[in-house]
């Protein structure tokens, strides 16, 4: 088979001709690996960060971290939870699956694709690097204006998180437009929209959320750093700015972050809790219009961070009003995965622990959501420990849990090997319980009037019990994290041989051999229904699996025949451009004769890119 | 989709129709900056000159940009990107206007 | 996946996570209803927020029922539905959706929404009415690290700790000197924030005297965790006794005090502080004209003791780490000694 | 993979699932996207309308008469653009016929580089409003007028000229026969929308009265 002389291929070259083909590689599969990899680093790093911040706060008046120190912490926490771990790890399942999943041979545009992974890589560089000159950023997450002003944070620790975070932006909107247009052009012949896996939509949609999203902080970084750099007075007070443009700039944009954030796990989970439930998710079209519905609704809802600015009772009240409506179509998802387990056969494997957990954790996180849009109540829970705690509901619950359900569920297309069934239940209990463990306290916390962002605590508040408690637990849940890297290291080398489909599932990745060969797909495959690899295997009859599965030496003959793809070249044009961008944002803090050469720089390589020979078949049009 | 983008060249205006809508454009132009040296109720001259503007946005998308002969997918794409954005200007300017006043 | 044999060990870390996760969400409900956490939101004391904490009870109650029947629904299917050891290989119904069932749960939870934002709106209404005329006015400018306080009819500054009457609405002026702090005193009232360039409000009526504590609640940079302050709730008669001495220039000195008081205004304290009947006119820092009335100081962190103004004095820097009071000039053990003697004489 | 395979499997156009072109939906896409960003900026500049503390303000600087010439010629450069898409159209229209073929590219490059010149001519009348107003006073940092108003006209400056690097690219590239009509046609979207930007622009800043 063809896959079998690929893989020896790839096994003879030497290792520096290896790394040059993971530098210049395009193709999606690569890419995603490259970004699963970075981002797990960086998922390291953020978790890191979280445990000195837990040791910190696990005693009143801790002396582990000064309060600078501490202050840059969270910041790098939340920043790179955000934006190096949470987006780019769904931008690595979004690579790899997407193009399999609508049966494509790649995205739309595979060098843009390289680049964005390149520009992501440079983004958080750049940010990170401000360690090594001990200015890391420290204005919190969203990075509120006007401490962040020259006046308040001289340095350069806020250049670095803003121009990083530019940077990080161009990644993400590049690809997102790329799986936009690969989704809207690549799909097989008979892959109606409505065909498509829920995990598709949920690509479509978040990707969707980016494109609109994003040019919303840009200019409000934008205006950050003209602020800090050339001295204009967006931010600036005494010439009549108004710190809260920035507020309704980084909302406008941070609260479709969220859901951006979040959609990605709900399209894991659609496919997981199906496949092992072996049926059809439920309200197929409701999930999609659910889900169109929420992003909608996630542009007019943003004000829900800034009730206690004072914007008027009215708006609050609006504000308020469109925020809970919210709950109705994520209702709708959550009662739609309910059933699709209800009367199923359901095999409780690890990824649909995952997928369960997912469920219950959001569901969590989700229902605290609609009590902190209560205006009143929120008046009381913005900025302390609860909120923390629907955050990390919904971020560790509903998307770290998801994807960890994906690695485990992909896992074996990835590799062709199976993951530990054995050590991923331990993962799964151990984090599952700590994540609640961790988590859920910080309610309680906040219910105690323990604001968020202090690196100290007086004793006698009533909160050093559960401040031990989740310390604890974070540590606990940093097992379960190295439990799991155990697992993903080991079942590389010794996992079980996968096979073409493990779990006996239903999209089309599934039909092909793992891991895929180069070019995907043999032969495009032609879509007569959803759900086309579960309809291949057993049509809409009902009965005995063994009875209904086609024998597999039917798969087997479809396989076999040779079929030589054109694939595009190779190209590190890609990896060229980003580096000039990032160079030119660099340059903005060291002088402006570095960024411009850096512009030079990036407007020489994109004439040398664009004039490389396109061989690309899907880019020619 | 049946309309093929790279047929569209007959639906595609002809270069008279080009020359005639620049020069709609021009005459709008002219009305717009009329309006700067005759006196009209501000709460007139703000309704017009948005309306001005609007027409030749919508003749440039429509006919330059050839929305009004392309696939829906595009307008679709453009529009939603406009709307959002006219929402929020205006959420904005009540919302800061709130505060001020 | 059949399960057969004896149990893994991974079943033992099964029932001991969901053991542990059932006794905490237990042991905070048994511990609910002490009051040993002092700047709780729960446990009210005034109208207004005792009208938001009446919306507690309501919400919590429709999550958590909404949790029970969604994940008693996911539990029962897991149990009911799950893969038998006899399972016999069937390939269940394959179940595309339910019309009736989906408008059904898109109706139900529409109506919870709508009791939501009912119950929200009822309380906003209370919480967002004008104050009563007379209301006792109180203008609270945030600082990088702590709190002016105004009392623009009564001529009173003061800092970091706010005394008010019983049974009287008081009505904050909420305004910022710097960057976007948030006043927050749980147990009185929800925050605000305090925005540089516009001016906030809030309003309550407190109902009963006792100390509160308050905290920034807006990260507001180095010592944000340290930005503390309190409120007094007292008596009619206490609040305006308190009110005429704080109206008062400082106190005549003598001894060690006197000393001080000179040694003020050469080590240039005065160019950050106020001391009214004195030379000293400085606005960086808290107004001292009677700061040895405060129970707290340095943003209601340290306890208004000798020892505490001492080390405050001497090295502020160790004891709130960022804070904006750098002294430009070096200062002797007996600076420090005669200085702390003013300090804590400004009665 | 051998080179037989490529020229047997020569990049066969396969059709794609929605029939329109890869790179006209990303062109598109984008300019959604960019509607965001220009109206981000727009935004603020009307948020902070009248809210500069100092002067120079915009009713005694903002010169009308010469940003309605520029506007003019940005909308003619509009003109030009759709002059030189109709053009390489035709002559990809006329593949047989040589003659024909050579005549309509020279039109469509003659329009191009109008465009071109257009557009830097608009450049040329920003540069020098920019001159003028700093010469009374308005800098970048002065208030918020001027903060708001360079930044605003300036990323629109900037996209402009982006775009006049763009066209006479193209322009460069036609002489090599590497410009298929979808070129031009990508780039005058772009142009187009830079101009529609203007159009509120000018509308909102210049027009309506401070
Ligand atoms: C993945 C990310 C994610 C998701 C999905 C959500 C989902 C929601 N969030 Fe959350 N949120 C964050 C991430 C997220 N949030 C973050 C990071 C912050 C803090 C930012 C910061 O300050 O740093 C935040 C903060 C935040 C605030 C501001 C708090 C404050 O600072 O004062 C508010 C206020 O309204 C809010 C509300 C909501 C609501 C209503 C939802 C809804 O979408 C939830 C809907 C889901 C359900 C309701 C459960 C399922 C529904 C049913 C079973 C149907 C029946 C239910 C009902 C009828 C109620 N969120
Ligand atoms: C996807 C997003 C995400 C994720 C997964 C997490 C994960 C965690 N978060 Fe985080 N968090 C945020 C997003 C996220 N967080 C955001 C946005 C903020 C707000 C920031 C702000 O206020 O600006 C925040 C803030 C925040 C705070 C509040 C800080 C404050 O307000 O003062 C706390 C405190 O406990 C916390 C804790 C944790 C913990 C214990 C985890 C754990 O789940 C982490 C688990 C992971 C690990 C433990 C990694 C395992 C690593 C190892 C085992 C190896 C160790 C490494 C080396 C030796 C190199 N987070
Ligand atoms: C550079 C300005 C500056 C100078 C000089 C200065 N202070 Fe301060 N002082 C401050 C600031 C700012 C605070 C508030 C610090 C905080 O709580 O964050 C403060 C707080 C205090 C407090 C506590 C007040 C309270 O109620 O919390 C005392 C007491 C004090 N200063 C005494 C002194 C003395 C004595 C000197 C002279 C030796 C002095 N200060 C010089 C700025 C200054
Ligand atoms: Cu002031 Cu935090
Ligand atoms: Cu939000």
């Amino acid at each position: 088979m063809a896959t079998v002389t690929g893989v020896q291929t790839r096994e003879r070259v030497s290792a520096g001709a290896a790394i040059w083909s993971w530098v210049t590689t395009i193709d999606h599969k690569r890419i995603g690996v490259l970004y699963f990899v970075t981002s797990l680093i960086y998922f390291m790093v953020g978790g890191f960060e979280a445990l000195l911040i837990r040791l910190q706060l696990a005693t009143p008046d801790g002396q582990i971290l000064d309060t600078d120190t501490y202050n840059q912490l969270f910041t790098m926490h939340g920043t790179a939870m955000v934006f190096m771990v949470a987006m780019p790890m769904a931008a690595a399942f979004f690579n790899f699956l997407i193009p399999l999943m609508i049966g494509a041979r790649d995205v739309a545009f595979p060098r843009l694709n390289a680049f964005s992974y390149w520009t992501f890589l440079g983004g958080s560089l750049l940010m990170h690097s401000s360690f090594l000159f001990g200015q890391a950023p420290d204005g919190g997450w969203f990075g509120y204006a006007n401490l962040t002003s020259k006046e308040y944070t001289p340095g350069l620790s806020i250049d670095f998180w803003g121009l990083g975070l530019l940077v990080l932006g161009v990644a993400s909107v590049a690809a997102a437009l790329n799986f936009i247009i690969t989704i809207i052009n690549l799909r097989a012949p008979g892959m109606t929209l409505m065909r498509m896996p829920v995990f598709v939509w949920m690509t479509f949609v978040t990707s969707f959320l980016i494109i609109f999203a994003f040019p919303a902080i840009t200019v409000a970084l934008i205006f950050l750093e003209f602020d800090r750099l050339f001295g204009t007075n967006f931010y600036e007070v005494a010439e009549g700015g108004d710190p809260m443009l920035w507020q309704h700039l980084f909302w406008v944009f941070g609260h479709p972050e969220v859901y951006i954030l979040v959609l990605p796990g709900f399209g894991i989970a659609s496919e997981i809790l199906p496949t092992f439930s072996r049926k059809p998710i439920f309200g197929y079209s409701a999930m999609v219009f659910a889900a169109v519905a929420i992003a909608f609704l996630g542009f007019s809802v943003w004000a829900h961070h800034m009730f206690t600015t004072g914007m008027g009772t009215i708006a609050d009240a609006a504000f308020a009003g469109s925020t809970m409506l919210i709950a109705i179509p994520t209702g709708i998802k959550m009662f739609n995965w309910v059933a699709t387990c209800f009367g199923g056969r359901i095999r409780l494997t690890v990824p649909m622990l995952f997928a369960l957990g997912f469920l219950t954790t959001f569901l969590i996180g989700g229902l605290t959501g609609p009590m902190l849009a209560a205006v009143p109540l929120d008046l009381h829970f913005q900025d302390t420990y609860f909120v923390v705690g629907h955050f990390h509901y919904v971020l560790f619950g509903g998307l770290i849990l998801a994807l960890m359900g994906g690695v485990y569920y992909w896992y074996p297309k990835i590799t062709g090997r199976m993951m530990s069934e054995k050590i991923g239940k331990w993962h799964f209990w151990l984090m599952f319980t700590f994540m609640n463990l961790t988590f859920f306290p910080m309610h309680f916390v906040g219910v105690d009037g323990m604001p968020r962002r202090v690196g100290t605590y007086a004793a006698g508040m009533g909160w050093d019990f559960w401040n031990m408690l989740i310390s604890i637990s974070a540590f606990g849940i940093a097992l379960s994290v190295l439990v799991f890297l155990h697992n993903l290291v080991v079942s590389y080398k010794k996992g079980k041989p996968a096979g073409n489909d493990p779990w006996d599932a239903r999209t089309l990745e599934w039909a092909i051999p793992s891991p895929p060969p180069e070019h995907n797909f043999d032969e495009i495959p032609h879509i007569t229904h959803r759900d086309q690899v579960w309809y291949d295997k057993y049509g809409d009859g009902h009965g005995s699996a063994a009875e209904l599965r086609k024998t597999d030496a039917d798969a087997d003959e479809q396989a076999d025949e040779e079929h030589d793809v054109h694939m595009p070249n190779p190209s590190y044009w890609p990896l060229v451009v980003s580096a000039g961008l990032t160079i030119a944002a660099a340059g903005l803090m060291i002088h402006i004769a570095v960024a411009v050469f850096g512009v030079l720089w990036t407007v020489g390589a994109v004439y040398a890119w664009s004039l490389e020979p396109a061989s690309t078949p899907s880019e020619e049009h | 989709m049946s309309t093929d983008a790279t047929h569209s060249d007959e639906a595609h205006s002809t270069t008279g129709q080009y020359v005639r809508i620049a020069i709609i454009l021009t005459i709008l132009t002219i009305l717009e900056v009329a309006t700067y040296y005759v006196d009209i109720p501000y709460a007139l001259l703000i309704p017009l000159l948005l309306v001005l503007a609007g027409m030749k946005f919508a003749l440039v998308v429509a006919y330059y940009m050839h929305l009004r002969y392309d696939s829906k997918l595009f307008s679709g794409f453009f529009f939603f990107g406009f709307t959002i954005e006219i929402l929020l200007l205006i959420a904005l300017m009540v919302l800061f206007g709130i505060r001020s006043g | 996946m059949r399960l057969t044999g004896h149990a893994p060990a991974w079943r033992l870390a099964r029932m001991a996570g969901l053991v542990a996760i059932g006794a905490v969400v237990a042991a905070f409900l048994a511990g609910c209803g002490a009051v040993d956490t002092p700047q709780t939101m729960l446990f009210p004391r005034s109208d207004n927020n005792q009208a938001i904490n009446d919306l507690y009870a309501p919400l919590t109650w429709l999550a958590v029922v909404i949790f029970i029947i969604v994940q008693g629904l996911l539990v029962y299917s897991i149990f009911r539905f799950r893969v038998r050891d006899d399972d016999d290989d069937s390939i269940p119904p394959q179940i595309h959706g339910n019309t009736r069932l989906e408008i059904v749960w898109t109706l139900a939870p529409s109506i919870v929404v709508v009791i939501m934002l009912i119950l929200t709106y009822q309380t906003m209404a209370v919480i967002e009415a004008d104050p009563p005329p007379d209301a006792l006015r109180v203008r609270v400018v945030g600082h990088q690290w702590w709190w002016e306080v105004h009392y623009p009819d009564h001529d009173v500054v003061t800092a970091n700790e706010i005394h008010i009457p019983i049974d009287r609405a008081v009505y904050f002026e909420l305004e910022s000197n710097d960057v976007i702090h948030s006043f927050w005193v749980p147990r009185l009232m929800g925050k605000r924030d305090l925005m540089p360039g516009s001016t906030n409000t809030i309003w309550f009526t407190p109902s009963e005297e006792g100390l509160y504590l308050g905290q920034c609640a807006e990260y507001c940079g180095t010592a944000h965790a340290q930005m503390r302050f309190h409120v007094v709730v007292e008596s009619e008669t206490a609040f305006n006794n308190w009110l005429e001495r704080q109206r008062e220039p400082a106190v005549e000195m003598t001894g060690d005090a006197a000393e001080g008081a000179a040694l003020f205004v050469s080590r240039a304290c005065v160019t950050c502080h106020t001391i009214r009947g004195t030379d000293a006119i400085g606005t960086i820092g808290p107004d001292l004209t009677h700061v040895a009335r405060r129970s707290y100081i340095a943003g209601g962190i340290l306890e208004n003791t000798p020892g505490n103004v001492r080390n405050w004095i001497g090295d502020s820097q160790s004891l709130k780490p960022g804070n904006l009071m750098v002294l430009p000039v070096e200062l002797s053990e007996e600076d420090i000694r005669l200085l702390t003697a003013y300090i804590l004489a400004l009665k | 993979m051998s080179d037989a395979a490529i020229a047997h499997e020569a990049p066969e156009e396969h059709p794609t699932s929605t029939g329109l072109n890869h790179r006209k939906i990303l062109m598109w896409a984008f300019l959604g996207s960019e509607c965001i960003f220009f109206g981000s900026l727009i935004t603020t500049y009307l948020v902070y309308r009248g809210k500069s503390v100092v002067g120079p303000y915009p009713s005694e600087i903002l010169n009308i008469p010469l940003t309605s010439v520029s506007t003019f010629v940005l909308l003619m450069s509009s003109l030009a653009m759709v002059l030189a898409l109709a053009g390489f159209e035709r002559a990809a229209g006329a593949a047989g016929d040589v003659e024909r073929q050579q005549q309509e590219l020279k039109k469509g490059r003659f329009w191009l580089l109008m465009t071109a010149v257009l557009g830097t001519g608009f450049l040329g009348f920003q540069a020098y409003e920019f001159i003028e107003f700093v010469h009374h006073g308005l800098g970048l940092t002065t208030n918020l007028f001027g903060t708001t108003f360079f930044v605003l006209t300036g990323f629109h400056g900037t996209h402009v000229g982006v775009g006049v690097l763009w066209l006479v690219s193209l322009l460069v590239l036609s002489y090599f026969g590497k410009v298929k009509p979808l070129d031009v046609e990508l780039g005058g979207l772009y142009w187009h929308f830079v101009d529609i930007v203007w159009i509120i622009i000018f509308t909102l800043i210049y027009l309506i009265p401070h």
